[in-house]
């Protein structure tokens, strides 16, 4: 399993997370062994080693080589999730990145108990993925183009919108406005946070206005729409952007295609919220490869700010 | 509503009993005097504290007072506005002008219907795209042209459909807010019936929220919750509590500025009872609002919103 | 045939268009016969007289009945055409029109002789008229709300937009914004002129340019679409108010019907194109009958300037 | 094209007669030269002095150099943005960002095929709402962001198709228009072969307009305009020299700012040449207007719109 892979790594307490450099989590890694690079994972077939098996070819791979392609499988091209720190490494400048609003945690607002306890939950991810939430900001520079970033990571109770992921993006666009700078998000997230009830709904609000206000002052905003982007990230600030590229083969829509096969009660059309079917429909900008993907946000940046010069 | 069968059975037995002769039955009066003191007894109980999950149904009950109801009862002048110029006419989402004890205002509101035809047409208060997207249009027009929002929520979500996706559920959702978010006009919202989740978000924050006693907001049905985290919507009782998804809760977290009663077992058992709470509220709102600037409206609400979560460390 | 009836008016010179009473169309037309009040005339069948029959049902009416309801059959509901007179005199306060541009002339710039020539065909329109060209515009009252109104008038070659017609409605737009007063446009129209050519295709872009400048300096602008508004008028300043209202029936898109049948080569659906097909396929706010579009429009200007209060 | 079959018929003669053997006839090299003669003098009248149904044919040309042409060879870092954000991406419309000699300008432009599977990807040039839609949000994002639109017009004109006019064909044109008339950027346009009638003006106006030698840009199409007038497409030789629709009757008109020569019998003729054309003409216009104070660039643009009618009595 992905989350029993990535578990295995040194959970640094919050100030080491502040202070590792992003290029180490690569390098960290290969120190380790690893299974498979998916979320649905069938470890059980596979040897508890270096070898991993691509969830979309079903070929088995050398994760070097899997890491040398930024997850991607060389073979039938699919795109495997990535943490926060492995996505910041692939996209920014290597030493670039300095991070803001760390230590922000969740709280329990509601003492929600329905299910698992929530705080325990939190507790649980915090110590799993070894981050504080399900989203990572700072500043940093993209092929030398200075910008404000945020990443998302699914790890994360399923990178779900609360209190803290919506503080943390508005302070991200409030940074990018006050500093003038562009804004970068990549999402991954299956939505509001329920455990936080009315407040993680309301920060779709909040978070739009945050996204209002920096468009209104003309500060490029790029989206990078990663699997899966669903629900109220998806309806708030992740399709807010000036431009929205998407990752090939991402889940991105509203509601879950499960909720939406059983509302129109038959299967759905074979690529149904994928990012190339959301292209077809007029939804997103671009889908990029990963591979392309640091080149390509570089070259947007340069041209939303030409008016700059 | 599953709640009240206790009471209903007994008052169905009422009912029999009175259609017997009391000549034939001698004991009949005194039984029916019982029956009806134990009804009165169960009424005060059943309706004394009524759980978050007894509130989701009231607020669902097919009699509460909609809308239309409520543009009807409360507004002079309603002037519907259609279409969002791009591919279609939502029924589900009333846009239009109306006038307020002479204060004339732009109205949004989910509109179920009162009976299936109608809801067929107004897809059960659902919203599509265009729904939105139509309510984004009068925001716009709302700001250029100087005149408050009302709005009145009353939908179980935006509709889950295979073409709302293909159509741009969620951007268009994204896109009302972003447009809420920055009218220079004053934006009042009535929680009517029910608020479920980013579908009542997208016409649902502003300056003042009023809700209904019973009426609810919440960031995911009690049922799909109770799906998600336990695999049976049965257990939605349990959910909904969790949720806090009240009136009183939303006092509570801050989120509701004032709450408006309404008569035992609902609003549909005395509509006028609360109108006139709701025409009251809605005055003192924007006759509190009327006072600001309207330059500064954004700004302001911008840190209501900014205000809302509660979070660790920062 | 409607041009033959309305030929009978008196053609008074500029001055008297500019002069006479708009209520005195009305009256002065009642000393005259008519026949059939549609566009396309089967008058052999009837007699010459003050019955007509109705396109919508076939019924013969009495013109007097037909003219107490504002030229709508009070039988099938059809909304009869109107001349630019006609209109203004049922949707203006008796008395309030004071006309403005009503000296300007078409020319013929590109002199232009295939089929007719052009500058006979302007001269004979504003003989059979009584019209300057295919717009009247002006200041007036509507329920005693001030508005910068403009009307035109589909006898006039079409109403189809030249240069008159963009300069005319430009500066109705200009006037509206200098004066702070909603501007209230009645459309018909075959589109733009061709026999203007490329001078004819840029008042498009003219007057989308003027309702744009209108637009953004808050002075509302309410569209009244009648039958038929077709092609550059359309897809220009006539779909860019702030509310758009249609009369019952109406023709209204960018291409001819018969051009999209034989694009696709199939017949079309009932009621394409019509308001109120138009309606449910979201482009305009509402279809509004005739006999209560006077006091609609009122009511709209009232809300659209209650900011200003 | 159909003035050239003259030429084509000497041009085939001459090809046969170089297939035979000089040797077994003795009269083949005169004839020979003699041709050739005739060739060069008929090269010479028929492109002499073009008549304007002549470069309605070279401006429809199917190897005439099209937007992708020009995007190739005139600009680097090319990237394209997709859709509408509302229902679909329209192929028959580009939009993106490029370089145009160290400049970042943001590209609009109507989009033939180069091939039959290729165009009926792009409905022949002819966009749909949704192609109008994309380059209007396109023209929103240059002006948030500075950047200069440089758009190019080749389109029989918008399509005329059921779908379109349920989608708003009319209403995706005229937004367009005010979107073009407010930006607050330098807008170039470039007539590259066909400007038909709305469908080219809605990205085809701006603050100069290029235009090749043989492109022309109409109200209407010289075959509809004679169906109209004399119920019958043939007359459209006739039509196309009424409706004043060349390079220099737009010079003439006040229209067009500068024609961009091309080889004779048109830019597929020698393709280079066009390119260093466009890229001189592109580059000087865009080098005024840079020196140009953007927020006055609106206005001026509405003065030049504003001068565009004649009219008399005024
Ligand atoms: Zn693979
Ligand atoms: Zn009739």
């Amino acid at each position: 399993m992905r989350s029993a892979r990535l578990s295995e790594r040194p959970t640094p307490d919050d100030h080491e997370t502040d202070s590792m450099p992003i290029s180490d989590w690569f390098k960290a890694r290969e120190q380790r062994n690893y299974t498979t690079p998916t979320e649905a994972a069938t470890t059980s077939d596979l040897p508890d080693g270096v070898w991993v098996r691509c969830e979309g070819c079903k070929r088995t791979l050398y994760m070097g080589d899997l890491e040398r392609e930024l997850m991607v499988c060389p073979t039938c091209g699919r795109h495997h999730d990535l943490s926060a720190p492995e996505r910041l490494a692939m996209l920014l400048d290597e030493g670039s990145f300095e991070e803001v609003d760390a230590h922000l945690r969740s709280v329990d607002p509601l003492q929600f108990t329905s299910g698992k306890v929530y705080s325990e939950q939190v507790a649980a991810a915090v110590q799993r993925t070894g981050l504080g939430e399900a989203i990572v900001t700072g500043r940093a520079t993209i092929g030398g183009h200075r910008a404000i970033v945020g990443v998302m990571d699914f790890r994360f109770i399923g990178a779900s919108m609360g209190s803290v992921v919506g503080e943390k993006v508005t302070r991200a666009f409030e940074l990018a406005l006050a500093e003038r700078t562009p804004l970068v998000l990549v999402t991954a997230s299956g939505g509001a946070r329920m455990q936080e009830g009315m407040l993680s709904l309301m920060q779709m609000a909040k978070t739009a206005a945050a996204a209002t206000r920096l468009a209104a002052a003309g500060v490029p905003y790029i989206v990078v729409l990663t699997n899966p982007t669903m629900g109220g990230v998806t309806a708030s600030f992740a399709t807010l952007g000036d431009v929205l590229i998407a990752e090939p083969g991402a889940l991105i829509g509203f509601a879950g295609p499960r909720l939406v096969e059983q509302t129109i009660r038959k299967s759905l059309p074979k690529g149904f919220q994928s990012s190339e079917f959301l292209l077809e429909h007029g939804m997103i900008d671009m889908v990029v490869d990963r591979r392309e993907l640091k080149d390509r946000v570089a070259l947007l940046l340069s041209y939303l700010t030409a008016g700059d010069e | 509503m599953e709640f009240e069968r206790p009471l209903d059975e007994l008052e169905d037995k009422l009912a029999s009993l009175k259609h017997l002769d009391v000549s034939e039955q001698p004991d009949l009066a005194a039984e029916i005097a019982g029956l009806e003191a134990e009804i009165a007894r169960l009424h005060e109980t059943l309706y004394a504290e009524l759980t978050p999950w007894e509130r989701v149904q009231i607020a669902r009950h097919p009699e509460r007072p909609k809308t239309d109801d409520y543009l009807q009862a409360l507004f002079t002048d309603v002037v519907e506005v259609h279409g969002d110029r791009l591919f279609g006419d939502d029924e589900s989402v009333f846009a239009g002008f109306a006038t307020l004890q002479g204060r004339k205002v732009a109205v949004l509101g989910h509109r179920k219907g009162k009976n299936t035809t109608e809801n067929v047409r107004r897809n059960f208060g659902s919203p599509h795209p265009e729904g939105f997207r139509k309510a984004e249009r009068l925001m716009h027009l709302a700001d250029r042209f100087g005149m408050p929002i009302v709005s009145f929520l009353d939908t179980a979500g935006a509709y889950p459909g295979l073409d709302d996706e293909d159509r741009g559920q969620a951007l268009a959702i994204a896109d009302c807010l972003a447009a809420l978010s920055s009218v220079r006009v004053p934006v009042v919202v009535v929680g009517i019936g029910e608020g479920g989740s980013g579908g009542a978000l997208a016409i649902g924050f502003g300056d003042r929220l009023i809700m209904l006693e019973n009426a609810y907001y919440s960031v995911i049905s009690p049922e799909m919750c109770a799906t998600i985290l336990h695999k049976d919507a049965r257990r939605a009782s349990e959910t909904s509590a969790c949720l806090q998804l009240t009136a009183d809760d939303l006092v509570r977290l801050g989120l509701a500025d004032a709450v408006v009663a309404e008569p035992r077992g609902g609003a549909h058992r005395d509509p006028e009872m609360v109108f006139d709470g709701v025409r009251t509220a809605l005055s003192a709102a924007l006759e509190s609002l009327s006072a600001v600037d309207r330059a500064t409206l954004p700004d302001t609400r911008y840190e209501r919103l900014r205000r809302i979560g509660e979070v660790a460390g920062g």
